[in-house]
């Protein structure tokens, strides 16, 4: 219901006071005032904690995995328990780590603030999703202590019910974590509608939150199909149902159309709300105005639209019929196209403006050449024929660790450290912060680069034990991950360093206009010590700093006080 | 360029694989333009337009229709070339000839069975006629696998409920690898068998003389030669060593607990048993996961094998 | 916290970062339709694999089916359809301030739905015992179709989520029972009454399809 | 105010009776044996019909905000999306006839 009917507001500038003595930190204290904290910007950082946590243990899983790999027979681990590893490495990675990070983590912490709202729409339903959360780890994480998985993060059918291995808890586990992501996509798509700040018209939105808009819309639609799925294959265990198993008379290709019909939106679940992260960095830093803002908008949600249909690009060898085939590999062509309009309007956008390299444009720029390389090999593998060759070898592996570690996961850390003064008040060192980021870059691709040529070359992926021909490949794929881990563990240091005795930071260290720099560093305990009035866009970078700071004083309701020093008079839409 | 390719994919045997590397160098060549132009208006960019002061102002430029319809139009384009390129490639590989020679492939777990027309059944090693089209007929017995030739660039999975094919002409005579590419388990980076590529008349000599056995070897020579036909030692080591099976060093007169606790003594009724009803019998620590070799061996063959086993301590 | 005195205009339902009750309302219901656009795609996935199965067996459903009594479905179509009347009424109850309709109402609604799981209980026995169990302990004999068990697990999926999802309404009518009777709800203040009827309505929307896609196949 | 309509008690029980009357039609068009398709598209259809009078006059959607109905139409319109590319697969396998 939006009118477009202008209402005089009166307005009067808040300069957000410096280092404020009360803010959502210590607005409370003790662990239960966290445990039961219904404040989206605790709820962000539990979450954040959590995926670091979830991060952690999937790295060193993965550096088991790599140290493993470095000879190809047996070296200690057997082949089982290699098995189990990967399946942890991706199925934590995926789950419990990267779908959760950027919408839960950090767009829980600023969605809000960039709305200029107090709070989410459903607050309760916030902490209960986090606790969803938890709820999901605990099982998995039994899961894992009495007897793990070993069927890879994609369970397909009959393997997964044939194994001996638990991977009834695990699934049920996951199921449960859907809910979670389910109930923050419902919670954001709700605030997003309805808790704008007066003036906050959608074509004022920062970008991040079109991404998380299209990231919502994809998580609720999709979410349900992968708990439908694993609901189906936990009775396939447990009651034998047949639906997917061929001994029962099932097929085991449905599956794999159910999976991947959650499993593929669920990458774009993992990448869209980056290119939002993405998108304020790039015009943050160099201080201009976003290129092509409804093409970007817009293109988020036509990726989210046309990934709903390109599922069946992980099974051109599985047996489909040739028809679903064709129609697959040309809609996933298709998904390129918004991707790519993203990657050009953000190179427009710093055509001419004043680059300032610091911590988080270095890491968006690392984002802009990874990404870049994995979409592309994405192409490669949308190509029917080629596909066929390259299916399920390391190829595939590169690829998805270009999209996800050297997409996903650089636009988290951008946003991070982008974020960082705003959720602490603190800066952190710049110069460690450099450091750590050409570690990982050089790490990554060390790591990943070798992994492409010995797919092209034919080496099989979830392999335990390989032909020697590809020890090199592998030995200098084990060092790049070695050198990324020592990136990680400086960057560990550093940011603990920043907690503890970092220096404190300005409201708005980076000199950006969008809302969430308008208010205290950490923010208030309700984000605004007035209700934040929006006159003009986020990247207005034209218009002096005074005319961001506008909003009306209010008391708990929102009902306006008299305002005490008048300073402007704006028009803006009212609260739609 | 051949360097480049050779680099990158392994030597294409086979009458497709030529197309297949044809698209792929494409894209590649095309990303790699597009990669670099790219990287090159990053390092520029943040070169020319570095921030000098806090004052500085930027112009405001907030779109360019032409330039955004040239970005989306361009892109479209190139990537409907790769589509009818990779489809055209993906429509060849699936259209059998009419006259290719047809062979029997069985996945197991994790093991490769090849069944020829004249009954003649050979495990993890395929013997094909170079120059002619050869059609795979394939089923898995359990799990799912995928059967891959890397130097041929096929590909296809193998499922327990229904058949699925694959056929390749091979251009020149000589080995290449086969992989398992589908994910089936503890042993599935060791389900590795090769393909060889014969001229027609080598293959026929094979054909012809492949499963008969020959007379000259000793029962334990037989045996050792048919433990490593069919694929034991994937799963079953001489040398003490714990792999998917029991080893089979010292294992003769042994006792065996099973998995139910009752103790067997490892005899030649149980070895027999075990190689062709290996469910039979579990024993205590190990899966059910060997396959049946029933209708595979010939009570001779089983009578070698024993014999062959017998002897190693 | 500086500013925050709650002013005593608010009224006492009104959470603090809502601006006004309307914008609280729609924010409900608006989460309620979304969280209904996932129940529509988590049951969309059992239709899926109804669908798939059926182009594929065309005469297995025929078969299958006469072993499903066509007239107690159609009994609790009409149980559904008449307790979505009643939810409807309830919140036009409360609406009008009516807090006893509204409590009566409810314990009508929450009467009919267990007049429809106690129908389903029946169905359900009936079938045990000629042995038509769920998944791998099917052995009814009766249908000769190989995948006759394939059928019945999609039944026993389908019919048991929904059932599920009965359950769960019935717990939620329960809720707002005790909330009516504390006097909870007013003209001003019914958003769990409307959320919980929406979700209601769809329970019974779901059975409207599944009752001629299950018992009514000739 | 879009979300606070009010249906008179009488709409709400003929909404209702109409309910019945079609579950009624649903289960006699049964008897008279349409032949193949046409009585799965008679069924489906009449209970698509049934579904949008619920959803309109019982969930009020006639008279609510415009998102809350796109909602609605847009999860069918992802469930077909799903269901009728799947089915480009299921029904469109032929398998090479084994010749052993
Ligand atoms: C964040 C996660 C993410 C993202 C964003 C993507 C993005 C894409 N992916 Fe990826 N993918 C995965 C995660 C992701 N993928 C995972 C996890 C797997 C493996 C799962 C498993 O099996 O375990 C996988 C596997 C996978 C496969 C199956 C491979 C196989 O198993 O055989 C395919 C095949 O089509 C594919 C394609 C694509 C395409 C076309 C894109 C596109 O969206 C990319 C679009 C981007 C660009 C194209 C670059 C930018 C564009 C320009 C600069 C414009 C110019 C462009 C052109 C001229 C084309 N992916
Ligand atoms: C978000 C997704 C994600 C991320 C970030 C990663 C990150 C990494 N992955 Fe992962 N990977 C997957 C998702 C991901 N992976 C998936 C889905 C699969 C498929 C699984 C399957 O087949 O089922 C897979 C599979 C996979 C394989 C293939 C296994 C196989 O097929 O046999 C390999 C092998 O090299 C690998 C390696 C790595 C490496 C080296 C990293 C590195 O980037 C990791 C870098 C991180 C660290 C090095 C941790 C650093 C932290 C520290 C050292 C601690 C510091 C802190 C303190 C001191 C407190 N991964
Ligand atoms: C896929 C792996 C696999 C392959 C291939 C395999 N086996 Fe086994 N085998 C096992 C396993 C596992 C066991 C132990 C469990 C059991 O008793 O079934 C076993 C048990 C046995 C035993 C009983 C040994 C004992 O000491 O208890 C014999 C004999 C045997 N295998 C012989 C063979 C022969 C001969 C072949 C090939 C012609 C073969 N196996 C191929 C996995 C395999
Ligand atoms: Cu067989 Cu992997
Ligand atoms: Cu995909």
């Amino acid at each position: 219901m939006e009118t477009s009917a202008l209402k005089r507001l009166q307005v009067q500038r808040f300069k957000p006071e410096e280092n404020p003595e009360i803010h959502y930190l210590n607005s409370e204290r003790g662990l239960w005032s966290w445990l039961s904290t219904v404040d989206h910007k605790r709820i962000g950082l539990m979450y954040l904690a959590s995926i670091a946590i979830f991060f952690f243990i999937g790295g060193v899983l993965a550096l088991v995995l790599r140290t493993e790999l470095l000879s190809p027979a047996q070296s200690f681990l057997d082949a089982d328990v290699y098995n189990q590893v990967f399946t942890l490495h991706g199925a934590i990675m995926i789950f419990f780590f990267l779908v959760p990070s950027v919408p839960a983590a950090l767009g829980n912490f600023i969605l809000p603030i960039q709305l200029g709202a107090k709070d989410v729409a459903f607050p309760r339903l916030n902490l209960a999703s986090f606790y969803i959360y938890t709820i999901g780890t605990v099982f998995t994480l039994v899961a894992i202590i009495t007897g793990a998985v070993d069927t890879g993060w994609t369970f397909y059918t009959p393997y997964s019910t044939e194994t001996g291995t638990n991977v009834l808890l695990m699934t049920l586990g996951i199921f449960i974590l859907g809910f979670s992501s389910i109930l923050t996509g419902v919670n954001f798509i709700v605030t997003i509608h309805k808790m704008r700040a007066p003036g906050m018209t959608w074509s004022k939105l920062p970008l991040n939150v079109w991404s998380l808009y299209a990231t919502s819309i994809i998580q609720v639609l999709a979410t349900p199909v992968l708990a439908i799925t694993l609901l189906l294959l936990v009775m396939e265990r447990a009651l034998g149902i047949g639906i997917f198993d061929p001994a029962l008379g099932g097929d085991p290709v449905l599956f794999q159309h159910f999976f991947w019909f959650y499993s593929h939106p669920a990458v774009y679940i993992m990448i869209v709300p980056g290119f939002g992260v993405i998108s304020e960095v790039i015009s943050t830093f160099s201080r201009k105005h976003i290129f092509g803002y409804w093409a970007i908008a817009l293109s988020s949600l036509a990726i989210a639209f046309i990934g709903f249909l390109v599922w069946g690009h992980h099974m051109f060898t599985a047996g489909q019929s040739s028809l679903a085939s064709m129609v697959f590999s040309f809609l996933t062509f298709l998904v390129g196209i918004p991707t790519g309009i993203k990657i050009f309007n953000w190179l427009a956008t710093m055509y001419k403006g004043s680059i300032d390299l610091k911590a988080p444009m270095l890491y968006a720029m690392v984002f802009l050449f990874l990404f870049t390389i994995g979409g592309f090999t994405g192409i490669m593998l949308g190509a029917l024929s080629v596909d066929i060759h390259l299916h399920d070898t390391y190829f595939v592996v590169a690829h998805f660790h270009y999209v996800m570690m050297g997409g996903m996961v650089m636009a988290l850390l951008a946003g991070l450290h982008y974020w960082w003064p705003k959720m602490f008040g603190k800066m952190y060192s710049e110069v460690y912060a450099r450091i750590s980021c050409a570690l990982i870059f050089i790490g990554f691709n060390l790591a990943f680069l070798p992994q492409f040529v010995m797919g092209a070359q034919g080496m099989p992926r979830r392999y335990f034990n390989y032909i020697d021909q590809f020890q090199p490949f592998h030995q200098l794929s084990t060092m790049g991950a070695y050198i990324m881990g020592v990136g990680f563990v400086i960057m560990f240091f550093y940011l603990l360093h920043s907690l503890v005795r970092g220096e404190k930071a300005a409201s708005n260290p980076w000199g950006s206009r969008a809302l969430e720099w308008q208010t205290t560093s950490p923010a208030a305990p309700h984000n605004f010590e007035h209700t934040p009035v929006v006159i003009h866009g986020p990247y207005d970078y034209h218009k002096p700093m005074s005319e961001f700071q506008l909003g009306i004083a209010h008391g708990h309701h929102g009902e306006s006080h008299q305002p005490e020093t008048l300073e402007t008079v704006a028009e803006t839409g009212t609260r739609p | 360029m051949d360097k480049v390719l050779e680099f990158l994919l392994p030597p294409a045997k086979s009458t497709i694989a030529g197309q297949v590397d044809g698209l792929f160098i494409f894209i590649l060549a095309v990303s790699a333009v597009l990669l670099v132009g790219i990287s090159f208006a990053i390092i520029y960019f943040s070169w020319k337009y570095k921030r000098r002061s806090e004052q500085d102002t930027t112009p405001v430029i907030t779109h360019n229709t032409k330039l955004e319809v040239a970005w989306s139009v361009i892109p479209l384009i190139l990537v409907m070339i790769v589509f009818g390129w990779g489809f055209t490639g993906y429509m060849n590989m699936r259209t059998v000839p009419t006259d290719a020679y047809e062979i029997r492939v069985v996945g197991k777990s994790w093991l490769w069975e090849f069944h020829y027309e004249n009954g003649t059944v050979s495990v993890n090693e395929l013997h094909v006629p170079a120059n002619r089209p050869v059609n795979l007929v394939m089923s898995s017995n359990d799990v799912i696998h995928s059967f891959y030739i890397p130097d041929y660039r096929v590909k296809r999975d193998v499922l327990p409920n229904r058949y699925s094919n694959v056929w390749f002409e091979a251009m020149e005579t000589g080995e290449s690898v086969i992989f398992c590419t589908e994910y089936c388990g503890r042993a599935h980076s060791n389900m590795i068998a090769t393909v060889t590529a014969h001229s027609e008349s080598d293959f026929e000599n094979w054909l012809a003389t492949a499963n008969v056995i020959d007379e000259s070897l000793s029962p334990v020579e037989l045996g050792k030669e048919l433990i490593a036909k069919n694929g034991c030692n994937a799963c079953h080591s001489v040398d003490g060593s714990r792999m998917v099976g029991p080893s089979y060093k010292g294992s003769w007169m042994a006792e065996r607990e099973l998995e139910d606790g009752s103790v067997v003594t490892v005899d030649a009724n149980y070895l027999r048993e075990s190689i062709l009803e290996p469910n039979a019998k579990i024993g205590a620590g190990y899966d059910p996961v060997m396959p049946s070799y029933q209708g595979l061996l010939s009570d001779r063959e089983i009578d070698a094998i024993i014999e062959y086993i017998k002897t190693i301590d | 916290m500086a500013h925050s005195t709650a002013s005593s205009s608010a009224p006492a339902h009104l959470q603090h970062h809502f601006v006004d009750s309307d914008q609280q309302f729609e924010s409900s219901k608006m989460g309620m339709w979304i969280f209904l656009v996932t129940e529509i795609l988590f049951f969309g996935g059992l239709f899926a694999a109804y669908i798939v199965y059926r182009a594929w067996y065309p005469d297995l459903y025929v078969q299958a089916s006469t072993q499903l009594d066509t007239f107690w479905g159609a009994v609790n179509t009409a149980v559904l359809i008449g307790s979505s009347l009643t939810v409807a009424m309830a919140i036009r109850s409360a609406q009008l301030n009516q807090i006893k309709g509204l409590i009566i109402n409810l314990y009508i609604t929450i009467g009919l739905a267990f007049t429809f799981m106690v129908i389903k209980y029946f169905e359900y026995v009936h079938k045990f015992e000629k042995g038509i169990f769920p998944g791998q302990y099917y052995t009814y004999e009766g249908i000769a179709h190989e995948k006759a068990n394939i059928f019945f697990s999609i039944y026993y999926m389908m019919t048991g989520l929904h059932g599920l999802h009965v359950i769960i309404g019935i717990g939620l009518m329960i809720w707002l029972l005790v909330k009516a009777k504390k006097g909870a709800f007013s003209a001003e203040y019914y958003t769990p009454v409307e959320i919980t009827g929406l979700y209601w309505h769809l329970v019974d929307v779901i059975w409207i399809f599944l009752f001629p896609l299950l018992y009514l196949i000739d | 105010m879009s979300g606070h309509h009010i249906s008179s008690a009488k709409f709400l029980w003929g909404i209702g009776f109409a309910l019945f009357v079609l579950t009624f039609i649903t289960v006699a068009v049964t008897w008279m044996h349409i032949p193949a398709p046409w009585n799965v598209v008679v069924a489906i259809g009449l209970a698509a019909i049934k579904a949008t009078i619920v959803a309109a006059f019982f969930m009020n959607l006639y008279w609510d905000s415009k998102y809350n109905l796109m909602l609605l139409v847009m999860s069918f319109v992802f469930f077909f999306l799903m269901i009728g590319i799947t089915l480009l697969d299921t029904l469109f396998r032929n398998d090479p006839v084994p010749a052993f």
